[in-house]
């Protein structure tokens, strides 16, 4: 099991920073997020995998770390007010620049800049 | 008895899932995507409830009920976007 | 005490100036001459004592840490430095006094001029390194701010530049020399280091200290390669040409030479390099004022001849060259500070300094002409002068030396040489300005100038006769003071008369006279010879050189920061991968020692679901509804992992900000342009995908090893005290209300700016509206479909109901104000989708910035309650009541804090989206629907 | 007794599975758009339904005492899912999807279209 | 005054919520006036939190009362409160100078300055990671609004570049938690540093990398090459009192690199000591050096100070890279020293930018300066001061750094680029200086003097070169002793963890 | 009863906020049915002018009758589409209908248009702008007008009488 989550972290992670790195702001704040999953998921296991340990105590008799889960829900809020201004951003972006390139420009005609 | 058939409608359920996934693959509309989005939101659903039962614990109802109350309002946006492009007007 | 004064008083003279300006020039200059009097004054008081060999000191401490210490000795070399530079100061002060025009201004002029007598004299007095450093910077500092006197003209401003940055450079070299010095003996303090000279000499790091001071005292001092800066300083009004850049500044680098002869000299590497230095320098200058025009340039030439000569002494190492040396410090800032007044004095009245324009003055200014040749006869080293003197030993020391063995000839030869020049242009300076028939074009008729305008020089010329007839009685005691101090041991005997019989140094110095004759005789054909070569002009060159620096600086500048943020993140992922990396490969075995869990069909499905829309949700990334919608499954998908891996609060969470985020991307969708973009490069494409491969591989391998790990950590903790400590079961919960409220406070904060940053970014953006839909098709007409409207409506008592339910049982099962916060916010949203921004607006009077207040607020106050109790921040407090009836409840502090976490979410979540739909309304229907994308225009934010 | 309450839980917990797998195969299997409009819609209602039965049926047991909670998300299906199915409806309107040939009632979708 | 540890936090967060209320909020007055008194009664708190920090007491509280290393703890300790009155000091400037003009061409602004000294005073004074990471948070931010305050093409264009770094740096800054969290199961620092020791060998690589990445994040803020490419357009085009408190933001990075690599990766940590030291080197070197050529080649005045931020940047790290406990005193002298000088630049080159009229800070040669003479002085001051030339703060600063640098390894590393770059900034400046105030064209100005108000805040913070240099011998003495205790991290963590041992074992 | 209007300005609402609440919190503890009683008054009024004047529910026993209906109906609907999906698709006989709106009232409507999306083979698609027609796909439909005749009779006519009108 861990390996399957250990898959799933590393292919959200590459994922994200594929498009993160890519030119247009829409695909970059799509990287974000999913690179923000990644982020949540591997905190999250930071605590190691537990099944059925929900911590509410008296539930059950073993708990799941539940440190990490406080960290990983202040990093989600977090991560959604990010995730919110840099859309709004992205907007404003357009609106002024124009373009929704990330540098604020059209591509020159061979290509983008390196 | 009641844990082979957990286990077999975990199966159904997953099955469920991967048509799902299917269909929003293949498409061949936004719309058909959209509603194999939402079918696969109350999947999740039942997948919850299931989950609940074979774990003894009540503990994941409330997220199975945010699913219920909540999932269709992105759906919603969705529609509405693509009959409006501006979802709040 | 006396020292400390003496070294003050030209800094606080400065302010003299300034505010003595208004009550006229003459009163300001007499004014201004009080500090430095009195400091003259004072320092002539201790010569009886430096003179009997008494080392005047006195000390303060500053930043130890640094070494660095207020500290001044007054030993014969400071004296002898501190008498030239106050004497000839005071005397610059009465010349500029006439010199300067009744435009510039006059208390500038004289706090500059101050400024920099008390930076020189903070040299020549420190008794601690890099307080010496510190005044050495100083003086360039304030020789910036002289040569730029007159900043409107160009040449002054790149003068000034250019000796600024010469020095400046050579002012850092020496500071690293000068922190080896004191890091070698292990003191800053000059007293210490001049004891150190064998343990100097012998360290491993003495050559490079050694350089270092060297290049610190060449750029100074102008020497070769250094000298190019000094010409063009001349830009400055000639007082600061006489003072700075014959009897002062220049004399620092020299200065340093021999304060540091004790310690430093005497070693071949010192030969070879200070000869040498000296050598080129002294040749080099001596030919090149010959073919000057302009009156200064020779001045400044022959100045770069004259240093050269000192140092060429200082090089040879031996005590009487170093006496030599002194001598002619002495000696030349008399000649040559009064020949630049006296070139200032004809400058100023004929308007121009082009020696081809200048002839005959001798009848205009006889009186004058007879100050300056007397200067200039000194300057050539006609006996009877005190140039004379100094020059003989030179040559003395020339023949005494034997550096290169059979090729010592050779030194001689050389000084010879650049004798005959100096005699040479000293000549050409006599005899064109002077003499040599009627003036060409003068731009004003010369007559003397005002009569005090000429006593400086009168006093310099009858110290020149009086050195060069009396030398015993005038210097002998000084120079055997200062020379006491630059040995650091006793004193040979050396003799100062004029006549020492016939001797080979008073052939050469005849050989000199005659042959400087014979070549300005032959200085046509000279001026020819010399035509032929183009003369490069320094300042062009540097400021060429510059520019091309600056451009080369700034292509490099565009190359490294091309404004790619695709390149800057690349440099962050590649950063990160190679940092990471290097210590990972370390990590043998992967695996670690903790049992894993089984794998079941169930995950295996999850995550395939996972992989796929993930991988599709990238391939499909400019199709971007459909991305959204991957994007949206991978969410859902997440926050089943969670629920799956028992964190039912994560997975509510997950799932209640993934429906919002999804619904603001949405939202963004309609303003961000329909068109796909050109795709990237293949080879950008192939990058970016090693770089996201390399990630991913890093960062699954690193959970991997984390999860098969096994772990102690804290968490024991917290479920044991979560019932007791914190008064709930749902351990989640009590940590982010109470164990690390503080968190949580920090994350709603971050909520409430995020609004507000977003407000303000919607503010007057005019945003794009596209009138037709992705497929070219107008828009629906039906704004609000009303079946959507009633359901929305209903559902809002459900879900403000639900709402409740869960902030209550938050603190004990799965749930709790942020999760509250967001099912209200969505429900809220909903009414907006459905109903849209008019009817909300008459029916909801809420201001969700006030709600963002009020939730932060109660969130603050809640945390601020425990000190009431005299406990920290964010103290919790609980009980059980018990009504009858109802029964036993809890109430507690961490409801109320998770009532502030709920209003602020509600209020920060809704601000987010209804402002971007309100934004975009109002210019929507004002947009027909033929206009198809507007071009943007943009307002400022500003009103 | 919890014999007979296992078995029942287990025959609604199947019957909701399958009915939720019949609503995706729907979602697979019908040829148009709106047919599939259906599957979804109605077989996965029923599909949470007997999933809720059965898991009231369970906790009931399980506690003692009467969870019912899950008529809830019965509730709120019954009220989303209509709404969901019409918004999807009204958007395949609008973008002119095509309908399979056999389907009656062309002209009045023609008319219906959004213009 | 046994909160007074948390009012620096508190303060700003209360001004700024009562801030944002609409009845303060629709008052340019009010808010002038509530900001102001928020700031200045930080300032006074932090005054008074040095004064107690610097009898070398270790002052803690423990949020909730939840004793370490289970809660959150502030940690206030010579080099915390030193952060703090740096803040207070800039950002009392920054809002001086805002309430002239700058506060009215957006909403918000003193909101978020308040919010953003919140964010900075918190991430200098907790000791816990996590915690930390909440506040990075907080301040960026508030920082990405305050960036684009005052509208424009270029503050939009360069916010995009800033946000989406720092975001993607934020990520990486949780990966890192994670690891730490995952393999030393605590986030309090000290209870880390305590444990960093005994972390069994098949897992030190784990916990290195997870150090690195911090270093990565860090760097990210401090702008450390090759990370700093956001903060020339971030810097220059964020109005003046916004980019004069940001010369604090970097500052964030350093503390936060000095802070977890002499604390948890410090002289306690066993064989993961001195982790950062290898990547330190490089970068500080290449650092000064791109920063300096980038001073050379500024076009604009703004950009230039910017690029002057980088220089100090590196040449911070440098001090860092040096690993002692001189190098420490040293950098934290000269950190001082270049917060305080370039965020004065920031402000005085924007009074020098607005008498310019057109030209505006692009260095070329226009009509005359309304106040020359004023302007020109204190240009001079800080140019001095910032090259590093006597009789300033900067020389003192760059010749302790020299000083501190012990070996001839070390010092090859590190003097070069140190004077290089002095030389460089100096031939820039000078250029600068004299086209900006000497090439001017004949002719009455255009424009208006600067308001007093402006100035007073610019010389409050220029000033410091002065001070920074006559004083210099008791802030050395503070910054030494600030070094001192960063260099015994075991005092310290003896201190939050009584139980603990400073060896690496694990409390009961 | 103008007092009682006042605090209860929707009963029929604050009765199923009050089930809804218990059916929450899974108890009848008089705490709870406390709670859930102020919560059920406090919400509507809350949210009182979200709500655009509707018809209310004339005839709650009838309504009863009709949700029970609705649920048998919904239960062989949905029998009946699960073996419309099964079988082969080639006898699939879609339609698109317009049922003519006898009810008026968006509540009503979206009431009855709700239950024949919940219904056999029916997905309400489209309500015209007069609020007149539905327009109505079906699964599989035979007869047009049988179709529209079945939901007359078995929804929109008992709904009428529950909302009265
Ligand atoms: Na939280
Ligand atoms: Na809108």
């Amino acid at each position: 099991m861990e390996a399957l989550y250990a898959f799933c972290v590393g292919l959200l992670t590459a994922s994200g920073v594929f498009l993160v790195l890519r030119s247009r702001t829409f695909p970059v704040v799509v990287g974000l997020t999913l690179l923000a999953y990644a982020v949540n998921l591997f905190l999250f296991a930071s605590g190691r995998l537990t099944v059925a340990g929900v911590p509410v105590v008296g539930q059950s008799a073993t708990y799941a770390d539940p440190l990490p889960q406080a960290l990983v829900l202040t990093a989600i809020v977090i991560g959604f007010a990010m995730t919110a201004f840099v859309v709004i951003l992205a907007l404003r972006a357009r609106a002024d620049l124009g373009s929704d390139h990330v540098d604020g420009r059209e591509e020159q005609s061979n290509g983008e800049l390196n | 008895m009641l844990n082979w058939i957990i286990t077999f409608a975990f199966a159904l359920l997953c099955l469920a899932l991967i048509l799902n996934l299917w269909r929003l693959v293949i498409g061949p509309d936004a719309s058909d995507r959209i509603l194999a989005l939402d079918t696969m939101y109350i999947n999740s659903i039942a997948l919850l409830l299931l989950y609940g039962v074979w774990q003894d614990t009540s503990l994941f109802f409330e997220a199975a009920l945010l699913i219920a109350m909540l999932g269709f309002v992105s759906t919603i946006a969705v529609c509405k976007y693509l009959l409006r492009g501006d979802i709040i007007e | 005490m006396k020292l400390l004064l003496i070294a003050l008083l030209p800094w606080l003279g400065a302010l003299v100036p300034l505010f003595s300006e208004r009550f006229g020039r003459t009163t300001c200059a007499w004014l201004t001459t009080i500090g430095p009097a009195l400091a003259l004054v004072l320092t002539l008081v201790m010569l009886p004592s430096v003179f009997a060999g008494e080392l005047v000191q006195v000390r303060y401490e500053w930043v130890p840490q640094l070494g660095l210490s207020l500290a001044f000795r007054l030993d014969g070399l400071a004296l002898l430095f501190a008498i030239l530079i106050l004497g000839i100061g005071l005397l610059i002060i009465l010349y500029a006094r006439y010199y300067l025009h009744e435009k510039d201004s006059m208390g500038r002029f004289y706090s500059m001029l101050m400024l920099f007598m008390g930076a020189m004299l903070g040299i020549v007095l420190s008794d601690n390194l890099i307080q010496l450093w510190m005044f050495w910077e100083l003086t360039s500092v304030s020789s910036f701010l002289l040569i730029s006197f007159w900043w409107q003209r160009s040449s002054s401003r790149k003068g000034a530049r250019m000796a600024l940055t010469v020095t400046g450079a050579g002012g850092l070299a020496l500071l690293a020399g000068l922190l080896l010095i004191g890091e070698m003996v292990g003191s800053y303090d000059l007293s210490v280091v001049l004891e150190s000279g064998n343990l100097l000499r012998e360290h491993e790091w003495y050559s490079t200290a050694l350089v270092l001071v060297l290049l610190g005292a060449f750029t100074k001092s102008a020497q070769f390669p250094f000298h190019f800066w000094l010409p063009h300083a001349m830009a400055a009004p000639t007082p600061v040409s006489a003072y700075l850049h014959s009897a002062t500044m220049v004399k620092a680098g020299i200065f340093l030479l021999a304060r540091f002869f004790p310690v430093l000299s005497g070693t071949e590497l010192w030969v070879i390099l200070v000869s040498g230095a000296g050598l080129c320098t002294l040749l080099l200058g001596a030919y090149f004022a010959l073919f000057k025009h302009d009156l200064k340039s020779l001045l400044a030439y022959s100045t770069i001849s004259h240093l050269g000569l000192i140092v060429l002494l200082f090089g040879l190492s031996t005590q009487l060259a170093a006496i030599a040396a002194v001598f002619h410090i002495i000696n030349h800032a008399t000649f040559k500070a009064s020949l630049f007044m006296a070139v200032g004095i004809v400058d100023h009245e004929t308007g121009t300094r082009d020696m081809r324009k200048i002839h005959g003055m001798f009848k205009y200014m006889p009186y004058t002409a007879v100050l300056a040749m007397v200067a200039a006869l000194a300057m050539a080293g006609v006996p009877l002068l005190n140039g004379f003197l100094s020059k003989e030993m030179f040559f003395a020391e020339t023949l005494a030396q034997d550096l290169f063995g059979a090729f010592s000839w050779v030194i001689p030869v050389l000084a010879t040489v650049a004798a005959i020049f100096s005699v040479a242009y000293s000549f050409r300076f006599i005899h064109d300005v002077f003499f040599n028939g009627e003036p060409v074009d003068l731009p004003k008729s010369p007559h003397e100038p005002p009569r005090y305008m000429r006593v400086p020089i009168e006093v310099l010329v009858a110290i020149c006769l009086a050195v060069g007839i009396f030398p015993g009685l005038a210097v002998y005691d000084i120079l055997r003071a200062a020379s006491s101090s630059v040995l650091g041991t006793e004193v040979p005997e050396f003799s100062l008369a004029i006549w020492h019989g016939f001797n080979l140094p008073l052939l050469m110095s005849a050989v000199a006279l005659l042959g400087g004759l014979a070549v300005y005789a032959s200085r046509a054909k000279l001026f020819r010879f010399q035509a032929r070569f183009r003369e490069p002009d320094a300042n062009l060159i540097v400021e060429r050189e510059i520019q091309r620096f600056v451009r080369a600086c700034q292509r490099l500048t565009q190359g490294l920061e091309n404004g790619s943020l695709q390149r800057y993140l690349g440099l962050l992922f590649l950063a990160t991968l190679l940092m990471m990396g290097s210590v990972l490969i370390d990590l043998v075995p992967l695996a670690g020692s903790r049992e894993m869990l089984p794998l079941d069909g169930v995950a295996i499905t999850a995550a395939v679901l996972l992989a796929v829309s993930t991988l599709l949700t990238v391939l499909w990334h400019n199709q971007r509804l459909i991305a959204l919608l991957m994007l949206s499954v991978v969410g859902l998908i997440v926050s089943i992992i969670f629920a799956r891996f028992s964190a039912p609060d994560l997975a509510m969470t997950q799932l209640a900000v993934e429906i919002v985020t999804i619904i603001l991307l949405i939202l963004a969708l309609f303003f961000l342009p329909q068109e796909m973009p050109r795709e990237s490069t293949q080879a950008r494409v192939l990058r970016d995908i090693v770089l996201a491969v390399l990630s991913g591989t890093m960062i699954g391998g690193v959970c991997y090893a984390l999860m098969t790990r096994p772990l102690t950590s804290i968490a024991d903790y917290f479920l044991a005290e979560s019932k007791p400590g914190g008064g709930g079961t749902n351990v989640v919960n009590v940590i982010l209300v109470d164990f690390r409220g503080f968190d949580t406070m920090g994350e709603i904060t971050v909520l409430g700016i995020a609004a507000l940053g977003i407000y303000k970014l919607l503010m007057h953006a005019r945003l794009h509206l596209p009138t037709r839909d992705a497929n070219g098709r107008a828009w629906a007409k039906d704004k609000h479909p009303p079946l959507l409207a009633t359901v929305a409506q209903s559902l809002l008592p459900l879900a403000l109901l639900v709402s409740v339910f869960i902030f209550l049982r938050g603190h004990n099962l799965p749930g709790g104000g942020f999760i509250a916060g967001l099912v209200t916010s969505v429900a809220i949203i909903l009414q907006y989708l459905s109903h849209g921004v008019e009817w909300i607006k008459d029916r909801l009077k809420l201001n969700y910035q006030t709600m963002i207040a009020c939730g932060l607020l109660i969130a603050t106050l809640t945390g601020m309650g425990s000190w009431l109790f005299g406990r920290p921040f964010l103290t919790s407090w609980f009980d059980y009541l018990n009504w009858p009836l109802v029964g036993e409840f809890e109430i507690a502090s961490a409801i109320a804090f998770d009532l502030g976490v709920y209003l602020t979410v509600v209020g920060a979540t809704v601000l987010i989206l209804a402002n971007l739909g309100k934004f975009s309304t109002p210019f929507r229907d004002a947009v027909p629907d033929q206009v198809v994308d507007r071009p943007s225009t943009n307002r400022k934010e500003a009103r | 007794m919890s014999e007979i309450l296992q078995v029942i839980v287990g025959v609604f917990i199947l019957i909701g599975a399958v009915f939720a797998l019949i609503g995706s195969i729907g979602l697979i299997r019908l040829p148009d758009f709106f047919t599939r409009l259906h599957g979804p819609t109605k077989a996965t209602t029923l599909g949470i339904g007997a999933m809720l039965i059965a898991s009231t049926v369970h906790f009931t047991n399980q506690s003692g005492s009467l969870s019912v909670h899950e008529l809830l998300i019965t509730l709120f299906l019954f009220i989303t899912a209509p709404i969901t199915a019409h918004m999807l409806a009204k958007t395949a309107l609008h973008n002119h999807l095509d309908v399979m040939k056999p389907t009656q009632g062309q002209e009045t979708l023609k008319r219906n279209r959004d213009s | 005054m046994q909160h007074g540890v948390i009012l620096p936090i508190l303060i700003p967060l209360i001004a700024g919520i009562l801030l944002m209320l609409p009845v303060m909020h629709k008052s340019v007055w009010r808010q002038r006036c509530g900001s102001l008194i928020a700031s200045a009664s930080v300032l006074m708190m932090s005054i008074w939190l040095l004064m107690q920090a610097s009898t070398g007491d270790v002052t803690i509280y423990a949020l909730g009362d939840w004793q370490p290393p289970y809660g959150i703890i502030l940690v206030l300790d010579r080099l915390s409160a030193l952060m703090l009155l740096l803040t207070s000091l800039l950002g009392f400037a920054a809002i001086l100078y805002a309430c002239h003009s700058d506060d009215t061409t957006g909403s918000f602004f003193h909101v978020l300055m308040q919010f953003q000294l919140m964010g900075i005073n918190g991430a200098f004074l907790t000791g816990d990671l996590f915690n930390l990471f909440v506040f990075f948070e907080i301040l960026l931010i508030a920082s990405y609004a305050l960036v684009i305050h005052g509208g424009g093409k270029q503050k939009t264009r360069a916010n995009v570049h800033y946000v989406i770094l720092n975001l993607v740096g934020s990520s990486l800054f949780l990966f890192a938690l994670g690891i730490l969290y995952g393999t030393l199961g605590t986030l309090n620092m000290a209870d880390m540093a305590a444990k960093v020791a005994g972390v069994p060998v098949e897992d030190q690589a784990l916990v290195e990398a997870g150090g690195l990445l911090l270093l990565v994040v860090f760097g990210l803020k401090a702008a450390a090459f090759p990370l700093y490419f956001w903060l020339p357009r971030t810097y220059s085009a964020a109005v003046a009192p916004v980019a004069a408190l940001f010369a604090i933001m970097t500052k964030v990075g350093i503390y936060s690199i000095l802070r977890v690599f002499t604390l948890i990766f410090g002289e306690e940590a066993g064989e993961l000591k001195d982790l950062a030291v290898v990547w330190l080197w490089p970068a500080a070197v290449v650092t000064i050096m791109a920063g300096a050529v980038g001073v050379v080649a500024a076009q604009g005045m703004r950009t230039q100070v910017a690029y002057l931020v980088v220089v100090s940047v590196g040449t911070l790290l440098g001090g860092i890279a040096l690993n002692s406990e001189t190098g420490t005193a040293a950098l934290l002298y000269y950190l001082i020293h270049s917060t305080l000088v370039s965020a004065g630049l920031f402000l005085l080159v924007d009074l020098i930018a607005r008498q310019r009229g057109q030209a505006g800070d692009r260095i070329v040669g226009t009509h005359p300066l309304a106040q020359p003479v004023l302007l020109g002085i204190l240009f001079f001051l800080g140019a001095i001061a910032i090259i590093g030339m006597p009789p300033f703060s900067g020389f003192i600063g760059k010749a302790l750094l020299l000083k501190a640098t012990p070996g001839v390894t070390d010092k090859l590393w590190l003097w070069p680029p140190l004077l290089l770059s002095s030389l460089l900034v100096l031939i820039a400046l000078s250029r600068t200086g004299t086209t900006v105030f000497w090439r001017v064209s004949k002719g009455a100005t255009k424009a208006d003097s600067a308001e007093p108000g402006k100035v007073v805040a610019t010389l409050l913070l220029l000033s410091a070169a002065p001070l920074l240099a006559i004083f210099g011998g008791p802030i050395a003495e503070y910054t030494t002793a600030t070094a001192e205790q960063l260099h015994s991290p075991g005092e310290l963590i003896r201190q939050i963890l009584p139980g603990a041992s400073a060896t690496g074992g694990l409390r009961p | 009863m103008s007092l009682f209007r006042t605090i209860v300005p929707r009963p029929m609402l604050t009765l199923l906020l009050w089930v809804v609440w218990l059916l929450l919190n899974n108890t009848i503890a008089f705490g709870h049915v406390l709670l859930g009683l102020f919560l059920a008054i406090a919400i509507p009024r809350l949210t009182y002018y979200f709500w655009d004047p509707q018809a209310d529910v004339k005839r709650p026993l009838l309504m009863v009758k009709f949700i029970a209906v609705l649920v048998f109906d919904i239960i062989i609907a949905n029998i009946e589409v699960a073996r419309r999906i099964l079988g082969p698709s080639k006898e699939l006989r879609p339609a698109f209908f317009e049922y003519p709106l006898a009810i008026t009232g968006d509540f009503p409507i979206t009431i009855l248009a709700s239950t024949i999306s919940l219904t056999p083979g029916t997905v309400s698609a489209q309500l015209s702008a007069d609020r007149s027609r539905l327009l109505v796909h079906g699964l599989h439909v035979d007869d047009v007008a049988s179709a529209i005749e079945q939901i007359r009779q078995r929804y929109e006519a008992p709904l009428q009488e529950i909302f009265g009108c």
